[in-house]
């Protein structure tokens, strides 16, 4: 499906280069010059291949998956299925074709999670443990679910460089049944020490939900390695289109949750009285769910994987290592860069502050140079908080990101200096 | 940085970094409302002084963007000792210049009243002075919010003061 | 957006023949010939517009939506928000911008109504009203917010030619808070007499739920004349792309109703001890939306009306009437259909069995001729046992099919029969 | 109809229009099981009589498609006889012709018998009789699950009369 070639110049390995902008029609299409789009970090762009997969799919195949015993139909099912499998594998599932269930977001992946193992799982006198850090995503769905069934909720802090603080680790454990945190940062960048948080949590009987959304699209990911027990990622920030997420969890989970969202194929049968739910992981799956979305997805995959991740990641460390001097040389002490300084410990997500000037108004003016940076909370208002901030400004970058756009945005940030000087 | 002249001229600039009206007033007297915008999560705090319907003082406090803290400056600056009267045509004018639909009534005047009216009275441009400033902003969509947050807590605020003079006299 | 021209030659207008077939790239480009796409009421196909208006977005506009300042992220934004009140005037919402929900499927729509409304209105003691007719998407959310609550749920039975039975409505309604009911069916094609139920249910003081996943692709909608109060859409079903669905509820209803999904864009604002929804419409909508999806899904809207929903209404009947006919005179008693006869009273979905031939055989001897038929229970089970047949197979008609595509069904049910004669 | 005759071969059409062992077996002495295709809802009733080892009897009771009652009617007759050892090869080479991988162990014997062996013993070509006709069903894979259905309520019914009659005896 996807026709990747794989040959590299060696102009193209200069780590601060970016890894093939060529192939992402939007950088030539868009009405805009110059475009410099350094807010992958909400939503990524797409290579072509992919765009081209879901166009041939509707052009050529489109029909409802499962049950269909016509060929298109056929088709349409085993190319579902293949992404899930796909899927599976690219995050190191054990058991890749039960254990992914398809979502429309990385949200509704957490919301499945937790009310499907939630309310298996907690009751008044339980205790989860989330941290300071967390996008909403991995919030709400908890405190929708607390205030149904009146659990605790305790949260690992922060240090001051924006990691987690684990010294009281083990006492923030005591009690607890489960464990939600992110693998990245969407905010400060930091990546997360979970498989060492996992193993602790294991001790402590408590299971771990990871949210990969930052961290699986830029890295090697395999949750037998993590040791997590759950994970819920999105397409759309890895090249993927929108309208698609899944969550994983091990099929010993999967079994035990309570079916969420009820309807067509996640039932095995239905009377006047109940339903039986299907098998997993098609017991999660209510609706017609977006195939051609998972279509394109697949070959997001084939395409980052033609690439290789560990040359995605080393790409992005080079380049926020030449961001970061590059911001902090060009604009002294006028910018406060939140976050771990180590560029191996974090990813290329960058939130800063710009003295005395509103994030919305440096976003504002960065457009006017053709630098797309995004202004707000992220979806972490609980650490905008710690952060003592009510918005920050985040440039965040990706494989087809190279120092050129660094230099943009430092450029563009000066100018934004002198004009509200 | 060509193109952004419409949103930041030199008035906006001038408001943003010398922002008139600043802080707040003791209440009461006068009367307290805070306003929030969800879409970045700054606030506002309006405090407004009724006396006879006269707004004969108004204060500004709070965090928020250029758009915002000038908006909140170049209207306090306009409607400080203006009637109730006054005072709705020039909120009628700023949300016609935001394009804002016409069919909310403006809260502090009666139903009946002009302002609400199909076709109400809004300054000309002559008339504006300063407030002019402010019409880049339509052009920004999402910059919108922040020139409106302050109007909208004014007015609110401005409403409540009024129900807190009415309510006394008119308690059934 | 839609470039569709409205020019239509007489020959168009025979009733019979397919409303231009030809913008449809799958009936070129599938690798199968003959294709007699047989199957639109599991899911459509889709104009050549609808596929580039998808493609368009994403090499020239993509950014996430929302909070964005740069312009991408505003034009984004604004598409989308043009998608949520065309399809809000779609269905003649009377606050369109504010009434409409985008969710990943029909099915996700019916569980944010019964979940959101449901857990206001409903306790112990309360009574919901469905039908015998409901997919499980109108059926298996009420189940498992009963399982959760308490409540009853009551049936309105069905009469001999699979119309809903309201000789007891009254009786029925008797202390019933809420009532679910398909606007059409997807088995039998029966429309129902949604407008007559909604004003009795609210005489009873019972507000109506309709799923129109079945109607509105096919008629010309109009929630306020209907009288109901909320309903659930697909986008797959109406020519436009997978994953997408809306939820419309009057809104007062939707701020009424409890939140669903927790996440980003949902809230207003987040602290350690708990969340503050988001207005509405937002307020529902956890995490990325499916953001080209709505701009597939309104350019669909665009090209429906540009042909003109009264002509497809039209088309349709008199289609189904040939095929009622066609069927009849090809395989006299060998056949049976299910459902009303008459063409006015219901959609272009036509159930049927072929004697001793099992429906699944028939699917698969009828895709061997290149027919495409649904063979199953059709998500509708408990309808199955009210027929008395584990399942039917299933031919339903669209814009883009004519008289030739009957004509095929017709000749390759006759083979099937000598097959197995 | 071209192309189909690998599904519908001429054996399978006759299975299914004629279909061999219809029926129940008293309860006891023989063992059922039912079978549910949740993909199409179509259910059946397969009858076991275990003797020493020996199925002598079976039988096959409810609906579905000719795929699965032609399927249901070969096994019948395939396993009717058999020794418990020669069944596993039996349903071990329809498993392998299903493409179904090997990782499930047949239930009814036990896991160090060669049938579960990483390797075990399947009937070649010239051995399988009749059941070559099912060949043709791994090409369509949604019919895969109607060929199954007997057969894996067949293996389910064999382990529950092996387990009747095995655990009186061996219960603590
Ligand atoms: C009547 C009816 N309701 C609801 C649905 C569910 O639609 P979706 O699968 O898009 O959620 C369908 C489609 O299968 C349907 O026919
Ligand atoms: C850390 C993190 N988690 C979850 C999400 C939610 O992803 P989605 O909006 O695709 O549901 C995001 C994206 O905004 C994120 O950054
Ligand atoms: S960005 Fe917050 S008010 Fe302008
Ligand atoms: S279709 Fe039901 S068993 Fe074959």
């Amino acid at each position: 499906m996807a026709q990747v070639s794989t040959t590299l110049t060696s102009s193209e390995l200069t780590p601060t280069s970016a890894i093939r902008r060529e192939d992402f029609p939007i950088f030539n299409e868009v009405e805009q010059k110059p475009f410099v789009y350094l807010d992958s970090a909400s939503s990524s762009q797409r290579p072509l291949v992919v765009l081209e997969a879901m166009d041939r799919y509707y052009r050529s195949t489109h029909a409802n998956v499962h049950r269909g015993v016509y060929r298109i139909a056929e088709e349409a099912t085993a190319l579902y299925e293949r992404a899930r499998t796909h899927l599976g594998n690219f995050i190191g599932a054990p058991d890749p074709s039960r254990e992914i269930v398809f979502t429309k977001n990385a949200t509704e992946a957490a919301n499945l999670f937790v009310q499907g193992l939630g309310r298996r799982r907690l009751d008044a006198t339980s205790t989860v443990l989330l941290t300071h850090l967390e996008h909403h995503a991995n919030l709400v769905p908890w405190m929708i679910l607390k205030e149904q069934l009146g659990f605790a909720i305790r949260y690992i802090p922060l240090t001051d460089d924006g990691r987690l603080d684990l010294s009281d680790l083990d006492q923030l454990l005591d009690g607890v049944s489960l464990v939600g945190v992110s693998l990245a940062s969407n905010v400060l960048g930091t990546i997360n020490p979970v498989a060492a948080i996992a193993e602790r949590a294991h001790l402590a009987g408590a299971l771990v939900f990871g949210d990969g959304a930052q961290f699986v699209p830029h890295n090697t990911t395999n949750v037998v390695e993590l040791g997590i027990d759950a994970l819920c990622i999105t397409g759309h920030k890895m090249l993927g289109p929108t309208g698609i997420g899944a969550l994983w969890a091990r099929h010993e989970l999967l079994e035990e949750m309570q079916p969420f969202l009820g309807g067509g194929e996640m039932i095995a049968d239905v009377r006047l009285d109940g339903f039986t739910p299907n098998v997993i992981p098609y017991k999660f799956e209510a609706g017609t769910p977006p195939i051609a979305e998972a279509v394109g997805w697949e070959c997001a995959l084939s395409y980052l994987e033609s690439i290789g991740m560990e040359k995605i990641r080393h790409h992005e460390v080079e380049l926020t290592r030449y961001a970061l001097s590059a911001l902090e040389e060009g604009l002294g002490d006028a910018i406060t860069i939140f976050g771990p300084r180590d560029p191996e410990s974090r990813g290329a997500v960058i939130s800063f502050e710009l003295k005395e000037i509103h994030p919305h108004d440096v976003s504002q003016l960065l457009d006017q140079e053709g630098v797309c940076v995004r202004a707000g909370h992220h979806c972490a208002k609980p650490l905008m908080r710690q952060l003592g901030v009510a918005a920050t400004a985040r440039a965040s970058l990706y494989l087809y990101n190279g120092h050129e756009d660094v230099d943009a945005l430092v450029g563009a940030l000066q100018k934004c200096q002198a004009f509200f000087r | 940085m060509s193109g952004l002249e419409d949103l930041y001229r030199e008035i906006i600039l001038d408001h943003y970094k010398s922002p008139r009206n600043q802080g707040r007033l003791e209440s009461p007297p006068a009367t307290l409302e805070e306003g929030f915008n969800p879409l970045c999560g700054d606030e506002i705090t309006v405090s407004v002084l009724l006396e006879d319907e006269i707004v004969t003082d108004v204060k500004i406090d709070g965090q928020g963007c250029s758009i915002s803290k000038s908006s909140a400056s170049l209207m306090s600056a306009a409607v400080k000792g203006k009637s109730l009267r006054q005072i709705a045509t020039i909120v009628r004018t700023f949300k016609s210049m935001m394009s804002i639909p016409e069919d909310e009534a403006i809260p502090f005047v009666g139903p009946d009243d002009p302002s609400n009216a199909s076709d109400p009275p809004i300054l000309s441009e002559a008339e504006m002075g300063e407030l002019i400033a402010l019409q880049g902003v339509v052009k920004f969509p999402v910059r919108i919010k922040c020139a409106t947050l302050a109007w909208n807590t004014f007015s609110l605020a401005l409403k409540k003061a009024q129900d807190a003079k009415i309510a006394p006299s008119e308690a059934p």
